[in-house]
């Protein structure tokens, strides 16, 4: 049985480690947050400059001065700091941030990962996934398998690039892989969904992997 | 001659050209400089190259001056937000350049502390890194990016005092202090206006040395919120 | 495993080898990290690379360093106030590479920021750009100057959260918010401990992520003054 | 008469204008900041990261943490602001500063400027010159005409430079000469002392220069 966006979200919640601090992308990656292990100190980073993020405010607490980069109100914690886009991204890109994830339209075997542009559909931006993937320290994705029925774990993107070989970890609906940023591509399956079938991750994958410890 | 203007019109009089660069902070309709918008629209100035992080919405921030056609080129990271961007793009009609967004932060960075061009490992392999110079510093490679400057900054500030030290509340902060430095001019609208004094010169985020005017925002400001979303509260 | 020490020497256990490079906050003896650097004589460890504006003065500051001969070599922009380090260095048992203090905050800054190299005017045409890359943009002459990433950097703060958080107080800020960012692992000294939430977020300088360990300087905790400057009291 | 060291500052002072923020070195410049008018708003910066530098202390008032870039006590301003050596840097070499005065040990007709270091004798440093004179929109030399009866304005500098092609104006204690930073060399001098005559001017000086309005 393939996971929910939930467990999904429960799997990638295992990455993190006492005194991280992470960064969470739009959609899937956001739920997360709901499950970091009681009593570990995890703060959240949001690239528009802050440190901490506290959860959605109650209805009539929100303020327009308090967003997440998802433009979504939030609210602040003991533990936060702001700063600006600058020093947010010098935060960023000079590896000071433990663990970034986020979604993904393409992963490629070598790491390759595509997720801000369809040619020939509105373009909308790559906004600060590019510096995330380029900048922080463990980049995990966190994706459907596939996409109308086709593979997104492929030989190579065919979608333009986020980042070339950015890719430290892949989890989707039916498993978990491993992929090396550097030296020879390598996909290794680590886990898989209760139930899922090792034919069924090959017919759904276009990347070759092989099994971990096999 | 103070720094300090009675409205946003008087505040950029004189500044505002065809054809000129302008910077404004903000990040989606969070700290951006509304009231300064609106006098740039009010202005008719056109042809204008900006440089923000996003486009606004399709009637409020930026979006003001895509509605009227201000606008020839756009420099920013995400404008998903807009319609009539989507709209006047795709008719041809307006320029963009997305730039990641902490390279669009950094060349502004840049531009204001005088460093004509950095580089960078975001982008190294991507479409942004096609047609500049690449170089490799211990091993890995990286793209070289320019630092901008702009002809005028247009920025939102929570307090500032009469001699232009400005401090900026919660994430409203984002590109506004960066962008306060990398223009031949530029212009802060306040939330509060204070004495010099009343703000603690260690809490000071924009020296006054980056801001020629700024305005006072009036009673009544209005702070748009985006994406208005809530928690239920706990049961007791 | 909070980020709180008991002691400098427990702070810094486990992160001293013998020919490390370590960043050291301050301006003069403003702002210096005295505790930590005192650990680091008693550490023993020798051949150091010190990046620091300045040299301490011979019986203060990184002088100590000095006077136990624990310096290779010092990245700094002006050490006239130390006649030891005169004295080594004319009989060459230590190295000095000065650099302009714009240019060394600016390389700090860089690499912290994970710019590995950037262009800047300051130098061009004098000894300091020789065996360095030059570029033109827009018709003037810049200098490729490469980002500082050290071992591990020492900085001082006047408050400091359990978090990490931190603020500097007047001109003892200097060197210290930048050092911070461009080391493996950053250790701090605080004068003022407080909980996390009794500084404003929207007043921190340093962000918790930036440091990795900290100590409170104990009571009675003396910081000197190099010149001693007055002026007259008016007379009634 | 050649002008006492006070008069220089003053003469320097005029330089300044309504708005100004202004970098002042260490030794005579220090003193043009006794000789702003009163009711213009001039700003004082000082490079180890102050805006707004008010006078030294009363005795008994100083502050270990507030200090000059020649690390002399001082006092703050309502109008001051602190920020970082990088945030200062950032200031000096954007152009954010109007003027900065400054010694000299030579400068050269062409604006060429020395004042850091003498070969064979022990260096001390560049400290902040280096990025002053590159980045500060107006640079003025405040200098004595002569160092053991040579000539300090020369055809070129003979010891490092500190800055090439960086002066636009020089100061002594006989008189006033403008510089070109851009295009030809040339030197123009201004203004004389009272009583000190061209001809005494011209046996101090080894640079070439012409009578402004000649």
């Amino acid at each position: 049985m393939p996971w929910t966006r939930d467990q999904m979200a429960a799997r990638a919640a295992r990455e993190l480690q006492d005194g991280f601090y992470v960064n969470l992308g739009i959609g899937i990656p956001t739920l997360v947050a709901n499950h970091v292990p009681a009593g570990m100190n995890v703060q959240l980073q949001s690239e528009n400059g802050m440190l901490g993020l506290g959860p959605f405010p109650y209805a009539g607490e929100e303020d327009p001065d308090l967003i997440n980069a998802g433009k979504q109100t939030i609210t602040e914690l003991p533990t936060s700091s702001y700063f600006s886009s600058a020093d947010s991204f010098a935060m960023i890109r000079g590896g000071h941030i433990d663990l970034s994830i986020l979604g993904a339209l393409q992963v490629a075997e070598n790491g390759d990962l595509a997720n801000w542009m369809i040619p020939g559909k509105m373009v909308k931006g790559m906004g600060g996934a590019m510096d995330l993937v380029a900048g922080v320290k463990k980049v995990v994705v966190l994706m459907e398998h596939t996409a109308g029925g086709k593979p997104k774990l492929l030989k190579q993107c065919t979608l333009p690039l986020t980042g070339a070989r950015v890719v430290d970890m892949v989890i989707t609906e039916l498993g978990v892989f491993r992929l090396a940023r550097r030296g020879e591509p390598r996909v290794e399956l680590l886990e898989m969904a209760p139930e899922v079938t090792l034919e069924e991750v090959k017919a759904k994958t276009e990347a070759e992997f092989t099994l971990a410890n096999a | 001659m103070g720094k300090l203007y009675p409205d946003a019109k008087a505040a950029l009089a004189g500044l505002l050209r065809d054809g000129m660069m302008i910077l404004s902070g903000g990040f989606g309709l969070c700290g951006i400089p509304s009231l300064l918008i609106e006098a740039i629209r009010e202005s008719g100035v056109r042809d204008l190259t900006i440089v923000s992080n996003n486009a606004g919405i399709d009637d409020a921030g930026l979006g003001l001056l895509l509605q009227t056609r201000q606008v020839r080129k756009m420099i920013s990271s995400y404008v998903g937000e807009n319609k009539t961007f989507a709209e006047q793009y795709l008719a041809g009609q307006l320029e963009i350049e997305f730039n990641p967004q902490g390279t669009l932060a950094e060349r502004i960075r840049a531009g204001g502390a005088g460093i004509p061009a950095f580089y960078t490992k975001t982008g190294v392999g991507t479409a942004v890194a096609e047609g500049k110079p690449t170089a490799e510093f211990d091993g890995e490679t990286y793209v070289q990016e320019r630092g901008i400057v702009g002809d005028l900054a247009i920025i939102h500030a929570w307090k500032g005092d009469t001699e232009g030290n400005l401090v900026y509340r919660k994430t409203a902060r984002n590109f506004n202090p960066v962008m306060a430095t990398a223009a031949r001019v530029t212009v802060a609208q306040v939330e509060h206006l204070v004495q010099p004094g009343e703000i603690d010169p260690d809490h000071i985020i924009t020296p006054g040395v980056f801001v020629k005017r700024l305005v006072q925002c009036p009673p009544g400001y209005e702070k748009r919120i985006e994406q208005r979303t809530t928690r239920p509260r706990e049961t007791a």
